[in-house]
């Protein structure tokens, strides 16, 4: 074991599935030489050579439209489009051939491949450089979105996406890249894509998170607990398939629900997570559902980030809200 | 310093082999022998009667809309001659002349144009990609596959199909720069038809050529009279053998004409005159490649009648084999092969919807 | 939330939890004199019903 | 008046704004010389010359890119696009910069555009032909998403998103586009965005729909009637901004809800409704919520069409649970 | 018939007039008065200077990532300075040195590197838009901008600035191809300074020049050493007469050089030479300038001095101009401007927030 950095536990990832499986390859802008901007790919290149890990021209929809002939034809790319705030140029690759090839070509053709990015705000960043869109993939049938929350998490999902036989959009919460770090097996490890995870037990109110959502979420937690409330949090890991039987579960025993997401409010995640407790839990609400979230707001320039993006405090409210 | 010109150490060549009467330049005839002569014409044959055939029924209601082909059938098919079956072939939503040369069921194109996902079934054996329907889309496909190829230790080139107006989409042109900077294996063969629906080839782009846009590539450009078999056969087979041999890609625009409507959704008495339609046809593939193969002793009018009545009989064949699969569609295909693996939730919207069906 | 005079087939308002538990319990929730705000039936006015 | 199919409202309502306002212009791929694959801008070229109506190069991107250039300059651009299956090619130019100019100038510069796709299944088309990504445009700020249901409604939409100061994503039901003629008034007509209609008055169940499914769901509420359930019908004519209000207001009174759209079900437009409809009718629910939708997977080739998309049976029977 | 080239109607051109040492060929160099020539280097200076303070105010922590102009202020002066105020200016995210030849405050600068919307707001009476991130999407605005001009009876012309990587972008061209076809008055501003963050100028294209892409197009394209002011300047006056006079875009190349870091958060270590970069350090546009201006008795030492200090206090100035707006940001500025008429339920977001930070 070692404590590593989510940069660095997704780095491990990578560097053991490509020693693993040769068909293992990785593409995208400044990716070989830099190792990614944000060092994700680092030493990469000099393992596993040029043709295993390119240095692509600036052309996302390019590197999800190259990246889908090569795994086709029975490689295995993992594609990074550099943030997430323009993978919105790949996004017809991705709904019109990604997520269809093995349906339109009765199974014959797969596109097993990762499309990773980092996502969401939280470090100060240009325009469009924090965005959080997971809606648009989520809801685009045949593909999988996935949102790992923290390194271990993060090593274990971005293995199985690698594995998985499907196209699964990766989106890393790049204020938590180096914001912490925690133990790491050497040895590989995978976690199911579509199960979240119940990272704290309480019998009051659940929570439920994601991605760097995830440390706000705790920390009103333990507000809540200092105040003698027991919440419970979840942490969704993957946001298509969504885990709702977990939340049910939950919901079904604490009556009283909180979801906190950064990304816009109205049609995010929250809304479907809000939709599927109707279909599961909806007799055992003891008071309205809330949502801590984005404001149906742009993004502002980082002067302004902390505003936009949901806090422990925000949710502690919420939460009273949803306790009354 | 005065304004110097720069080199830009390539050109752009035309290539005609077989001109409209049907005289061959005999040196620049490719190597073919007899039996794929043949089949060369079999095919362009067969693709125009068959293109009739779904005319027809589509008219009757009996298949959805789709795209003819005619008139391309020597673009398609001398272009897809030169592959291998291992060698990809991807098309865009125009290319059943070039799908019935790699041996494509009919009734597998039957099925998908009377909108069964069963005809998406590539042929087996073959590296085809299914249909690809937003234009130019497929084109970066084919980069991946031939770079993988490589990768793979293969020397399998991958052919992309394109028309005119694909040309000016982002996707073409990211993909053919990624194919030059990695020096892919792929062909890319640029269906030049004259038309994308209503707008004619001057209002699509403003280069006097398509092939000049390898330029901006650094990549080989060609063009071919794209009704002439022979050309576009030898024009391929040199980029098939540049590709093989870890040359890169090559670019080959085809001048042909789109004969037939757009689509059957289309009316094209709206934007363009039968005068244009005339003259083209005049200059089609089939008539030029008959008469040569009449010259070469290859054909009598005995054979094309035999083979018409031979064509005629495996559409029909065709035709009814489709018919029976029609029958009672199991409208629960629709979950099939969403993911390698449903999960829960689409298995319960199955079981939920195969209730719904059963009666409530 | 507004105050709305309760209407014939209009909703008593009441959380989804508490209508399960008149369910459970056999309370009409038309005949409980709510005792949440805006008219709202709540657990314990259900329990207390239930107990008569 | 006139009874009008609903492309022949849509035809009137472009040639009357572009008679009004001289900076109104089309934009698209066959719309001039062709009139539009289906029509819509039949004869504006003719009126009013190929500089205000450009038949456009086959690149979506720019077509709404170029488009934005113009609108900047003070031209109203209603760019086409061909199909909405195809929109996904310009969703950078609409998230990246259609939505943001405004704010991202200050308010020194806006996009009053339009961009306009049929959209939604039912006409047997190919692949691709039948999609309905509203969400897409409906979870990204700084647009607006509309989508009318007939003629009448078609034609007054259209007027306001063309007069519209920012950018509005309209989608046009084909299957409606020649289904039935409706009366609709010569003098020009607008209808505010952002409101739904109430289509019929009912008191025991609310039924939502919009676009293509109004017609299903008016259906399902004859059939409703006649078992003696009076249902309420509203059709959201926008979906971003949403009337919540008006939802809320009739579940708030009916107490039992279905949301019907032909869009996949997971993270769809229904999620939003049930998430407005927590926040503002909680206590008012006696039943779980209802969605009639698309299923979650690719909307299937036409011979299964039928089967995929939602019908009055359906929406009868989800309307049956709910009223349970 | 044998294969027979075909004549593309157009070459592609490299112009050069100021050499590395500040000798100019005086028959190319464009007509000038001494007040304008004074004014480009003064601006030249003035970005130099603005730029270093830009970076010791990021590593400072008090401004965020930016992206330095340092080796490019000729290819963006040079390029700016034929236009008119009405002319529309469409930045990337690099044209700091344009912008300032626009006289856009430098407070207002400071304001957007510090993270503030309102640095956003453009210079009154400019027809400049805010800076573009997603690398070569605002190509397609500047077509449009032209296309509006000609159709508002203006001969307003659009100059967009883009990059070497923004070259290989679908954006690039699906943009360029309807400006030829539609003939916009756009200038297509290149700066090729060799590098996309890591990805050199011969990894991301397989092109010798970026210039030949416009023969894709069918439009003028030339190449220009970026370096020197004087070339870009008379190649841009050129396009610029063209446009105006409805002769339709034009693709310029300027080769010029990165000298400084991608963006503060970048590491150039990794991927070039120091060497490389004292190469072009020899080239880099104002010592040869300066060189040029003073021998023709438009510069002395002393004036440069004055010119530095200057620059220096109203550097300073605009800096504590920044840090006055800066102080209290009021955070509910993020709900400004989403749409011209606030809906209802973002005022309400908007008062509920206000209730949060208020207190509770
Ligand atoms: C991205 C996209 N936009 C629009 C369409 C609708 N459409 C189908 S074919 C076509 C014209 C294609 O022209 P071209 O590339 O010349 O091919 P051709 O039809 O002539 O074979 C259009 C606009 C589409 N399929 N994909
Ligand atoms: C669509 C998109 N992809 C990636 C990025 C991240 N990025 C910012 S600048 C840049 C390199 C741009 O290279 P070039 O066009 O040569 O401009 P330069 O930075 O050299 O001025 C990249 C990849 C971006 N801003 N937009
Ligand atoms: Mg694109
Ligand atoms: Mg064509
Ligand atoms: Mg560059």
């Amino acid at each position: 074991m070692a404590k590593l950095t989510m940069a660095k536990a997704l780095n491990l990832a990578l560097a053991q599935e490509m020693e693993r499986d040769e068909s293992v390859c990785v593409m995208g802008e400044d990716v070989g030489r830099d190792g990614g901007v944000f060092r994700i790919t680092e030493g990469l290149i000099d393992r596993f050579g040029d043709v295993r890990v390119m240095d692509t021209p600036l052309a996302e929809s390019a590197i999800v439209g190259v990246g889908i002939g090569m795994a086709v034809a029975g490689l295995k790319p993992i594609c990074e489009i550099q943030f997430s705030g323009f993978s919105y140029m790949g996004i017809d690759q991705l709904e019109s051939h990604a997520a269809r090839m093995r349906w339109r070509s009765r199974g014959r053709w797969s596109v097993p491949m990762v499309v990773r990015a980092p996502y969401g705000g939280g470090v100060r960043a240009l325009e469009h450089h924090s965005e959080s869109k997971e809606v648009y993939y989520a809801h685009t049938p045949g593909l999988k979105m996935v949102i790992p929350s923290g390194p271990r998490n993060a090593r274990a999902l971005l293995v199985s996406a690698i594995r998985d036989p499907d196209p699964v959009v990766f989106f890393e919460p790049k204020a938590v890249y180096r914001a912490f770090r925690e133990e790491v097996p050497d040895e590989e490890e995978t976690l199911p894509l579509g199960k979240a995870r119940i990272v704290r037990e309480g019998g009051d109110i659940t929570l439920v998170a994601y991605g760097s959502m995830l440390r706000p979420t705790l920390e009103a937690a333990e507000q809540l607990a200092g105040e003698g409330v027991e919440p419970e949090v979840i942490d969704l890991l993957t946001i298509s398939p969504l885990d709702d039987e977990m939340i049910a579960a939950s919901v079904r025993k604490n009556g009283r629900v909180v979801v906190v997401h950064e990304a816009q409010r109205s049609f995010g995640a929250g809304a479907e997570i809000f939709a599927r407790l109707i279909e599961k839990a909806f007799w055992y609400l003891e008071a309205p559902m809330e949502r801590v979230t984005g404001y149906d707001v742009i993004v502002p320039f980082f002067a302004r980030e902390k505003a936009y993006l949901p806090d422990a405090g925000r949710i502690v409210r919420a939460a009273h809200r949803a306790l009354l | 310093m005065p304004r110097t010109e720069i080199d830009l150490q390539q050109t752009i060549s035309y290539l005609s082999i077989l001109d409209e009467e049907g005289n061959a330049d005999e040196e620049l005839v490719p190597d073919l022998d007899d039996d794929t002569l043949h089949r060369l014409f079999r095919v362009m044959l067969l693709s125009r009667r068959f293109d009739e055939r779904l005319l027809q029924l589509q008219r009757q209601g009996r298949l959805g809309t789709f795209a003819p082909v005619k008139g391309q059938e020597a673009a398609q098919i001398g272009a897809m001659a030169p592959l291998r079956r291992t060698d990809w072939f991807v098309p865009s939503f125009r290319e059943t002349a070039a799908a019935l040369w790699r041996d494509t069921p009919l009734s597998g194109l039957l099925l998908y144009n009377a909108g069964f996902n069963e005809g998406g079934l590539p042929p087996e054996g073959n590296n085809d990609l299914p249909i690809a329907i937003p234009v130019a889309t497929q084109v970066p496909h084919a980069v991946g596959l031939g770079y993988a190829a490589r990768a793979q230790g293969k020397d399998d080139v991958a052919i992309v199909f394109f028309g005119d107006g694909a040309t000016s989409e982002g996707d073409f042109h990211e993909a053919i720069n990624f194919s030059g900077v990695f020096s892919t294996p792929t062909i890319f063969l640029c269906q030049n038809n004259q038309w994308a629906i209503s707008v004619p080839r001057e209002k699509q782009t403003h280069s006097r050529t398509l092939a000049q846009k390898a330029i901006a590539y650094g990549i080989p450009g060609i063009q071919v009279d794209g009704n002439d078999v022979l050309a576009v056969y030898a024009a391929t087979v040199e980029a098939v053998e540049r590709a093989r041999a870890g040359e890169g890609p090559t670019f080959i625009e085809c001048i042909t004409y789109r004969l037939s409507l757009h689509t059957t959704a289309d009316d094209p008495s709206r934007y363009r005159s039968e005068e244009e339609v005339q003259t083209w046809e005049r200059k089609e593939p089939l008539i030029r490649f008959r008469r040569y193969l009449e010259s070469r002793g290859l054909l009598s009018d005995q054979e094309v009648e035999r083979l018409e009545q031979e064509i005629k009989e495996e559409i029909e064949q065709a035709w009814q084999e489709a018919q029976v699969q029609m029958e009672n569609p199991d409208p629960s295909v629709m979950f099939e092969h969403i993911y390698a693996d449903p999960p829960d939730y689409l298995q319960a919207q199955r079981a939920a919807f195969q209730k719904e069906i059963g009666g409530g | 939330e507004r105050e709305q005079p309760a209407r014939e087939g209009a909703p008593v308002p009441a959380s989804p939890a508490t209508r399960r538990r008149a369910r459970e319990l056999g309370v009409d929730l038309r005949q409980v004199e709510p005792g949440g705000p805006h008219g709202r039936v709540t657990n314990e006015d259900v329990q207390r019903a239930a107990q008569k």
